[in-house]
């Protein structure tokens, strides 16, 4: 039995008991799938399980079991999903015990944005992609009655490069077979490439990229650890941290409280890059804040749902904190 | 002491915001204070009860409004008025102090140690350090304009259209 | 709101590096403000006054404070405000004077820098509100940490008063280092008539609880209403039974034990009464010399015990005690001389200790008064004295003078010519600080009526030739090198913050200077008082004190006790967090990062977690505001808001200049 | 024992102390301590060269340690405390950038590496071991009442020299016992001889030479110890100048430490050099029974 | 005794003896414990600590003129025991540079004795004992100069003849050249002119 075979058997056992499962169908095209919300068994069989089922769905979860109408929640999860409600469940964000998850292995998801740019370098215009195929190590393309094939390394998300958790954790149903651990790379490349500017180039690259975010907050909205919702303060006026102005300097103060509020909780899912319409490169500043908790506090964040947050506790002699002799 | 911090009398002022707890560094500063310790004038103080209620967004507010230096100062580790502050603190700041660099921030442009009350000499002696490298580091770099439909955006995407090409925004493919 | 701005002069301690007038002008254009001035004295009477008056005149409701610092004056602008029927937290003090006058000579800059101190005040001023204390209940009983003269005094002056008075000793007895004198200065009285009665009124008294062999475990809670556990620790013998006939003391064979009492001057045995006064009078077994703890063989006092008190098996116990204010009288100690090699690091036996010299010339010593070398018990005809072994020594970090050194040496140079009418004594001082009634008077009559000879100047060396000791030091005024032998050497040792001085003040959440001794509120102004509310200081644990002084300070903690129990009720500070529960989305992770457990979860309405502060408990730290994520617990009167004005007051484009 | 360690013997030790040096050499050898000699060694200026001018006196420090480093040298040891305290003191002041760069003036070459300088008293007890000075010891030094004196620079300032207590050593006191020795507490460890003011002003040496006999026949020794030429000459060929002084009738032998060392450990008189006393030691030894 | 005048302290003197030796002489609270551990006083005429008093005074002349600084043989006693953390050995050292600078030599002896040292030093690259005391001899014509002891060395062949020249002896030459601001021989310099 295939791995999606099994994943429906499973969810066809639970769903009596739930009030919806979420998972993912095929979407407007060829090229992507989008969120799926089981709530009869005919349901069911929309459910698809590819490289192409990116969303982190764990999101929907602090709206849903917070709604009258949902009591119990079925989720399915990847690896890095399933970080997301370890993580949540770490900080008692969701009654856990009304979220079922089904998880599974995965050995990577597409970057659309890779793919599209690969697509158009190849003097093709990404509206005529029609099908595509994912065949072991290569991603076939049909456009424009020919195909393309890359490398899946080139145009996956840069996360499963380094991806540590393939396996889903934690979870109540485990479908198909479980993938090796094998990270391609100890960091992710394009944070390695951007580590060797100086500090006036990157502060020249960020006042470039900056100037172009829009503030829609879709980086936020997309987050599974943006828990805050409607209380978030970057739109809040009591408390009033960032103004209104449409400005350079504003559009970074909001992705620096972004990246503050997420210290020693990204689970690195890389949904608000993936999200941004404008594509900003902000998954740099979590990977940064992800290196410096694991360096200072050796703390992977949803690993472990009876770990303690690193900034919700302390020790007297910090283990890793140098104090420069101040 | 005047040797030491005569040069920078002198010279301009840099923009320093200081974050100072009202139990340990603040009362450390009023000691520098009346042993007439003297100090370079750039560093403003703002109190605040204990350095546990310093969010780091504080000082990234600062930084990003325009402060040339930020410093931050708190009882020394276990002599916490509030017995804890210190501790959640140093965490909170020392991960600030290692992310700053990927934002092109000078991470030297922002520091935190303890000076404890009685500590008047001490104080004089970190905020001449601190201010002495802000000098060397001279004026911060400000993010500056307006955000992403500015008039040179605006000129670009009429480019892109007049050449019949998509959105300039859309043309950076970062990974 | 209409804000009022007040800069003050404070004569020229602000005027003459400020310049007031013009920070006032520029205060004017302030938002908000509709009123700016310059005044004089801004904390004195007039000064108030018209703060009071511009706030009726101009309808003010909230006003900016430019002087010295708020730790300094902060309440007293509070009540000016109140007395002009604003709420006292509509006031914001800019420090100009400790930051900005003390410190910087240039009066372009401080001016500068002081109208934005200003301006930070009156953004942060904009988002004050009004805000109002809660009440609640006070514990009336006091702990007394430490029986030395100073806390024996505090104890009594409560427990006189009425209060219940918790006293905790660290050794076997109460006394302290004045029970171990052997006369005072300058009346030359004996020490122990006039301590002893106390002590036995401490013993005797109905309101006090003595917990002697005793240390302070652990402190929770908050002013008015403190936990402590107490660990009172094993000493062998049921003192419930005890009655200090001594009779253990006579039988005991292990008769080289460590006389801590004594100064190490001579030995005692394993189980002692440290000394015939001791109160309470019981013995305590040293386990370090004990036969029976140690090699499990003896065991004679316990057969010889008439009460059958001798548990060999007793362990530790913890008591705990509710109080509601603390006095912490530590004393101090001797400060470890043998870093002075120059005087033989304590390898000869005819250098002392001042204080084992008191012991040497106590009648009830080991030498019942007798002066006698300890090298070879003969009676010195030639005795030196040193002072200020470590004290004013940068080189062993002891810069601070100990204070009473110069009159104890004077007093014992005394009593060396009263024992030993043919001797001849030497005094090697820097200066003589005999600052106190009769002190310099005293000091005098030693050298005129007794004939001791002082030198001014340090001793470099004293090493022994045949059975003397050779003292090598400076006479400074005769501009040369000394030298004088001597048959005994007497140190004036400094003193320090008793051991474990800084540990305590850690469980007492107070601060200590860099020697361990604890932080005064005030240094001229709340001398008794610390940062903690409710903990209050008395003797040597805050700085080297003579015995009037630790007296003095015994007393003045007591009356600040009896001031705070004067009242049935507290208020709570309301600088405290308050959650807003619009806000709260109820992750409680505020209740893992408060250190008071002054959050608790609640639920509302809908049945959804939320976090609630009990404000008696806030100590209003602020942890709180900083781990939540969605600004829902905010710190009153710091709020996100108000430190946010603050930072965008000073970092702004218009400010550049 | 194996140990390898670059050897300054001195000036004097070319000279007034050709026993000292010879004793050391032959006490190394026999504890299995190769002593390696910087290569065409100059003088360390002395104190002279400091009264002088600190850069100059450094420099000529400075051109001993390099050319040590050069040799692969990382520890050179001296038996001289006036040598030590020079070469010490140069690299403690060659860790300040300026002053570096005015002794590099002087010297024409880079110092890039400095050798680290120790006494051999030092080396003798941190580097070789009381007990392995003890395991040696063939003709223990039973009977022999010494005192230690060290002079004033060995251990001073302590910030320099890093080595025992300023004011009561007792690595030499150490050292002498696990020969076999009675060693007495000599309260004078420390106390100046008079060092260079010999030849200008020999009252002076007189007086504070006659000082340290005075204390330490007080004592009742048979002999004294000595880390030091300088000391060493002032106390022993300088002895009947400071009687004729101070109208005193002193006999006391005085000893290189290392001398001693040598005879506790079975070498011969003339192997450590005895002949060159001036004060006659061969009474003192022969009462303990040691010739 | 002269009136000292305190209006008038040089104070040049005071920040060039800071400087060169980086000592704070103000720190000094005239306590007389270097002057009490002091083994050279008995031969002093101004005890090292009135030397300090003096300094803080500003006083340069009566200073560098006094014997006491020529005497110090910089035995470490006064700089190990001062409590203020002084080296006052270190201050006396400068002292005594600026004397020679200033051409005192109050104890004419000891400055020829040091200056017959370095000369020995200078020609051979170490020290020629002989050699020393024939140029000491030379500067002070004290020709009885310890000649009582000569009998006692010369047989135990403490005193060589010969000198023991090194093969950097001239690299030490060259350095006392440079300290000296001399301008070295045309040999060496030559041939960088164009």
């Amino acid at each position: 039995m295939s791995t999606l075979e099994q994943l429906k058997e499973q969810i066809r056992k639970a769903l009596p008991d739930l009030d919806v499962v979420i998972g993912w169908e095929q979407g407007y095209d060829a090229m992507h799938a989008t969120p799926l919300f089981i709530r009869e068994e005919a349901d069911i069989d929309r459910l698809i399980w590819s490289p192409l089922c990116v969303h982190s769905l764990g999101t929907y979860l602090t709206g849903l079991t917070k709604s009258s109408k949902v009591q119990k929640v079925g989720l399915v999860v990847k690896g890095c999903d399933s970080r997301a409600i370890v993580q949540l469940t770490q900080e008692r964000m969701i009654p856990r015990e009304n979220v079922t998850l089904f998880g599974v292995g995965c050995s990577g998801c597409l970057s659309h944005a890779r793919l599209e740019y690969k697509v158009e370098q190849g003097g093709h215009y990404v509206e005529d992609m029609h099908a595509i195929t994912f065949n072991g190590d290569k991603v076939e393309v049909a456009v424009d009655g020919g195909v393309e094939s890359f490398d899946f390394d080139t145009v996956c998300l840069e996360k499963c490069l380094t991806c540590r958790f393939p396996n889903a954790i934690a979870t109540e149903h485990f479908a198909g077979e479980e993938v090796p651990v094998a990270p391609k790379r100890e960091k992710a490349p394009s944070l390695e490439a951007f580590e060797k500017l100086p500090l006036d180039e990157r502060f020249a690259f960020w006042q470039d990229q900056m100037r172009r975010c829009v503030r829609c907050y879709a980086c936020r909205n997309t987050c599974p650890m943006c828990v805050c919702r409607d209380h978030c303060i970057s739109t809040s006026r009591n408390p009033h941290w960032v103004s209104q102005e449409a400005s350079t300097a504003e559009n970074f103060m909001f992705q620096m409280i972004h990246t503050m509020h997420l210290a020693g909780r990204c689970i690195e899912c890389g949904e608000c890059q993936r999200a941004c319409p404008v594509d900003l490169p902000i998954m740099l500043f979590r990977r940064t804040m992800v290196h410096a908790v694991k360096d200072t506090f050796n703390y992977v964040s949803g690993a472990d749902p009876e770990a303690t947050p690193p900034l919700l506790t302390f020790k007297a002699e910090e283990d890793n904190i140098n104090e420069r002799g101040w | 002491m005047s040797a030491r911090t005569g040069v920078l009398t002198e010279g301009r002022e840099l923009r320093i915001v200081g974050f100072l707890c009202n139990w340990c560094s603040y009362g450390g500063a009023d000691t520098a204070g009346v042993a007439r310790f003297e100090q370079p004038t750039d560093l403003r103080i703002i109190r605040v009860p204990c350095s546990g209620r310093i969010d780091p967004l504080f000082i990234m507010r600062a930084l990003v409004s325009g402060a040339d230096g930020v410093l931050v100062s708190g009882c020394h580790p276990r002599d916490c008025h509030y017995a804890e502050g210190n501790y959640y603190a140093r965490r909170r700041l020392e991960l600030l102090k290692q992310f700053l660099p990927i934002t092109g921030i000078d991470p030297q442009r922002f520091e935190y140690t303890w000076v404890s009350a009685s500590e008047g000499a001490r104080w004089q002696d970190v905020v001449t350090k601190f201010t002495n490298r802000i000098h060397d580091l001279g004026p911060a770099p400000r993010m500056q304009g307006g955000s992403g439909y500015d008039e040179l955006c605006l000129k670009q995407i009429e480019e892109g259209v007049k050449q019949g090409a998509a959105c300039p925004c859309h043309k950076e493919r970062a990974l | 709101m209409r804000i009022g701005v007040f800069v003050c002069h404070c004569g020229s301690n602000i005027a003459a590096t400020v310049d007031c007038p013009s920070v006032a002008e520029a205060a004017k254009l302030f938002p908000d403000v509709v009123f700016a001035t310059d005044t004089m004295y801004a904390c004195s009477e007039p000064g108030q006054d018209g703060i009071i008056q511009a706030i009726k005149e101009h309808r003010l409701d909230g006003c900016v404070v430019a002087s010295c610092s708020p730790r300094m004056h902060e309440p007293t602008f509070r009540r000016a405000l109140e007395r002009a029927g604003l709420n006292r937290y509509m006031l914001e003090m800019a420090n100009i004077r400790e930051h900005v006058s003390w410190i910087g000579k240039n009066k372009e800059l401080n001016t500068g820098k002081a109208t934005e101190l200003v301006r930070i005040a009156a953004e942060k001023l904009r988002l004050n509100t009004p805000l109002f204390a809660n009440q609640f209940d006070v514990t009336k009983r006091v702990l007394v940490i430490g029986g030395g003269v100073a806390g024996i005094q505090a104890a009594l002056d409560c427990a006189d008063a009425g209060i219940q008075v918790i006293m905790v000793e660290r050794e076997t007895s109460i006394g302290g280092k004045m029970a171990k004198l052997d006369k005072t200065f300058p009346t030359v009285d004996c020490s122990s008539c006039i301590l002893g009665p106390k002590m036995v009124d401490v013993a005797q008294h109905p309101n006090i609880t003595l917990y002697a062999a005793s240390e302070v475990e652990e402190i929770s809670g908050y002013v008015g209403n403190f936990d402590v556990k107490v660990r009172r620790k094993a000493t062998y013998v049921n003192w419930a039974s005890c009655t200090g006939c001594g009779l253990c003391m006579e039988k005991c064979p292990s008769k080289k034990s460590h006389d801590a009492f004594n100064e190490g001057v001579a030995t005692t045995t394993a189980i002692n009464i440290p000394f015939p006064q001791a109160i309470p009078k019981k013995a305590a077994i040293n386990p370090e010399f004990c036969m029976k703890l140690q090699k499990g063989k003896c065991g004679v006092c316990a057969k010889v015990c008439p009460t059958k008190c001798i548990d060999f098996e007793q362990q530790d116990t913890i008591v705990s005690e509710k109080v509601g204010a603390i006095v912490a009288a530590t004393g101090y100690d001797l400060f470890d001389w043998t870093v002075y090699g120059q005087y033989g690091a304590g390898r000869y036996p005819d250098v002392v200790t001042s204080l084992q010299y008191e012991r040497m010339m106590n009648a009830s010593g080991p030498t019942s008064g007798h002066i006698q070398r300890p090298s070879d018990g003969r009676e010195p005809k030639r005795v030196v004295f040193i002072q200020c072994v470590g004290s004013r020594d940068k080189s062993v970090n002891r810069p601070y003078c100990s204070g009473f050194c110069c009159m104890y040496t004077a007093k014992q140079a005394v009593l060396t010519k009263d024992h030993i009418p043919d001797s001849d004594s030497y005094v090697f001082y820097m200066d003589i600080r005999s600052p106190g009634k009769g002190y310099d008077e005293f000091t005098r009559r030693a050298q005129e009526q007794y004939g001791v000879q002082y030198v001014r100047g340090r001793v470099s060396m004293v090493y022994p030739k045949g059975d003397v000791l050779v003292v090598r030091g400076a006479d400074t005024l005769a501009g040369t090198q000394v030298e004088v032998e001597a048959d005994l050497v007497v140190l004036a040792v400094g003193v320090e913050a008793s051991k474990g001085a800084a540990h305590l003040a850690e469980k007492l959440r107070i601060s200590y200077d860099q020697y361990g001794f604890f932080m005064e509120s005030h240094p001229k102004l709340k001398p008794v008082e610390t940062n903690t509310a409710g903990v209050y200081l008395a003797g040597c644990s805050q700085g080297p004190k003579d015995i009037p002084t630790s007296v003095g300070q015994g007393s003045a903690a007591a009356a600040k006790v009896l001031t705070l129990f004067a009242k049935d009720k507290l208020e709570s500070d309301p600088q405290v967090s308050s959650v807003n529960q619009n806000r709260c989305v109820g992750c409680l992770k505020c209740t893992m990062t408060c250190p008071f457990g002054a959050i608790k979860d609640v639920k509302d309405r809908a049945g959804n977690t939320k976090a609630e502060v009990i404000e008696t408990v806030c100590q209003g730290c602020g942890i709180c505001t900083v781990t939540c994520p969605h600004g829902a617990i905010q710190l009153q009167h710091f709020t996100d808001n108000q430190i946010l004005a603050e930072v965008n007051a000073l970092c702004q484009p218009e400010l550049e200049f | 024992m194996t140990l390898t360690i670059g050897y300054y013997p001195g000036c004097s030790g070319a000279g007034t102390s050709v026993e000292y040096d010879q004793s050391t050499r032959a006490v190394c050898a026999r504890l299995g301590v190769t002593l390696r000699d910087v290569p065409d060694w100059s003088c360390c200026g002395s104190t002279p060269a400091h009264t002088v001018n600190h850069v100059l006196s450094a420099a000529l420090s400075a051109r001993n340690l390099e050319l040590a480093a050069q040799a692969g040298l990382e520890v050179v040891t001296t038996p001289c405390p006036s040598c030590l305290a020079n070469l010490r003191i140069a690299g403690h002041k060659m860790e300040q950038p300026a002053f570096r760069d005015d002794v590099r003036a002087l010297l024409e070459t880079e110092c890039e590496t400095l050798a680290e300088t120790k006494s051999t008293l030092q080396v003798m007890v941190e580097e070789v071991g009381l007990d392995e000075v003890q395991a040696r010891v063939t003709k223990p030094l039973a009977g022999l009442r010494v005192a230690c004196y060290y002079g004033c620079i060995m251990n001073r300032p302590p910030e320099v020299m890093q080595f025992d207590d300023p004011e009561h050593p007792m690595a030499m006191d150490n050292l002498l016992t696990a020969c076999g020795a009675e060693v007495v507490p000599f309260p004078l460890k420390v106390e100046c001889c008079g060092a260079a003011a010999g030849m200008p002003r020999k009252d002076i040496v007189a007086e504070l030479s006659g000082r340290l006999l005075d204390t330490a026949a007080g004592l009742g020794v048979d002999a004294i110890a000595t880390a030091c030429p300088l000391c060493q000459m002032n106390l022993d060929l300088r002895q009947g100048q400071a009687n004729a002084a101070r109208g005193t009738r002193h006999a006391i032998p005085v000893f290189y430490f290392t001398q001693l060392m040598g005879l506790a450990m079975g070498l011969s008189a003339r192997e450590v050099g005895l002949s060159k006393l001036v004060v006659n030691p061969k009474p003192c030894l022969e009462r303990a029974g040691l010739l | 005794m002269e009136t000292i005048t305190l209006q008038k302290p040089d104070s040049q003197f005071l920040r060039d003896v800071r400087e060169r030796s980086g000592q704070e002489p103000s720190n000094c609270y005239q306590c007389g414990n270097c002057t009490a551990g002091c083994p050279y006083n008995f031969a002093y005429d101004i005890p090292v600590s009135r030397i300090m008093r003096l300094l803080q005074l500003g006083r340069r002349d009566e200073i560098l003129q006094c014997k006491s600084l020529w005497l110090c043989a910089t035995c470490q006693s006064c700089t190990t025991r001062c409590p203020n953390g002084i080296d006052v050995a270190r201050i006396v050292d400068v002292l005594r540079h600026m004397a020679r600078e200033a051409g005192y030599a109050t104890e004419r002896n000891v400055k020829a004795f040091g200056d017959a040292f370095l000369e020995s030093v200078e020609k051979h690259g170490r020290v020629f004992e002989v050699g020393v005391v024939a140029g000491y001899v030379r500067k002070t014509g004290r020709f009885w100069t310890d000649i009582e002891l000569g009998p006692k060395m010369l047989p135990k062949g403490k005193l060589g003849l010969r000198p023991h020249s090194i093969q950097g002896a001239e690299h030490i030459a060259r350095i006392f050249r440079r300290y000296r601001g001399e301008p070295e021989p045309a040999a060496t310099t030559g041939g960088e002119t164009k």
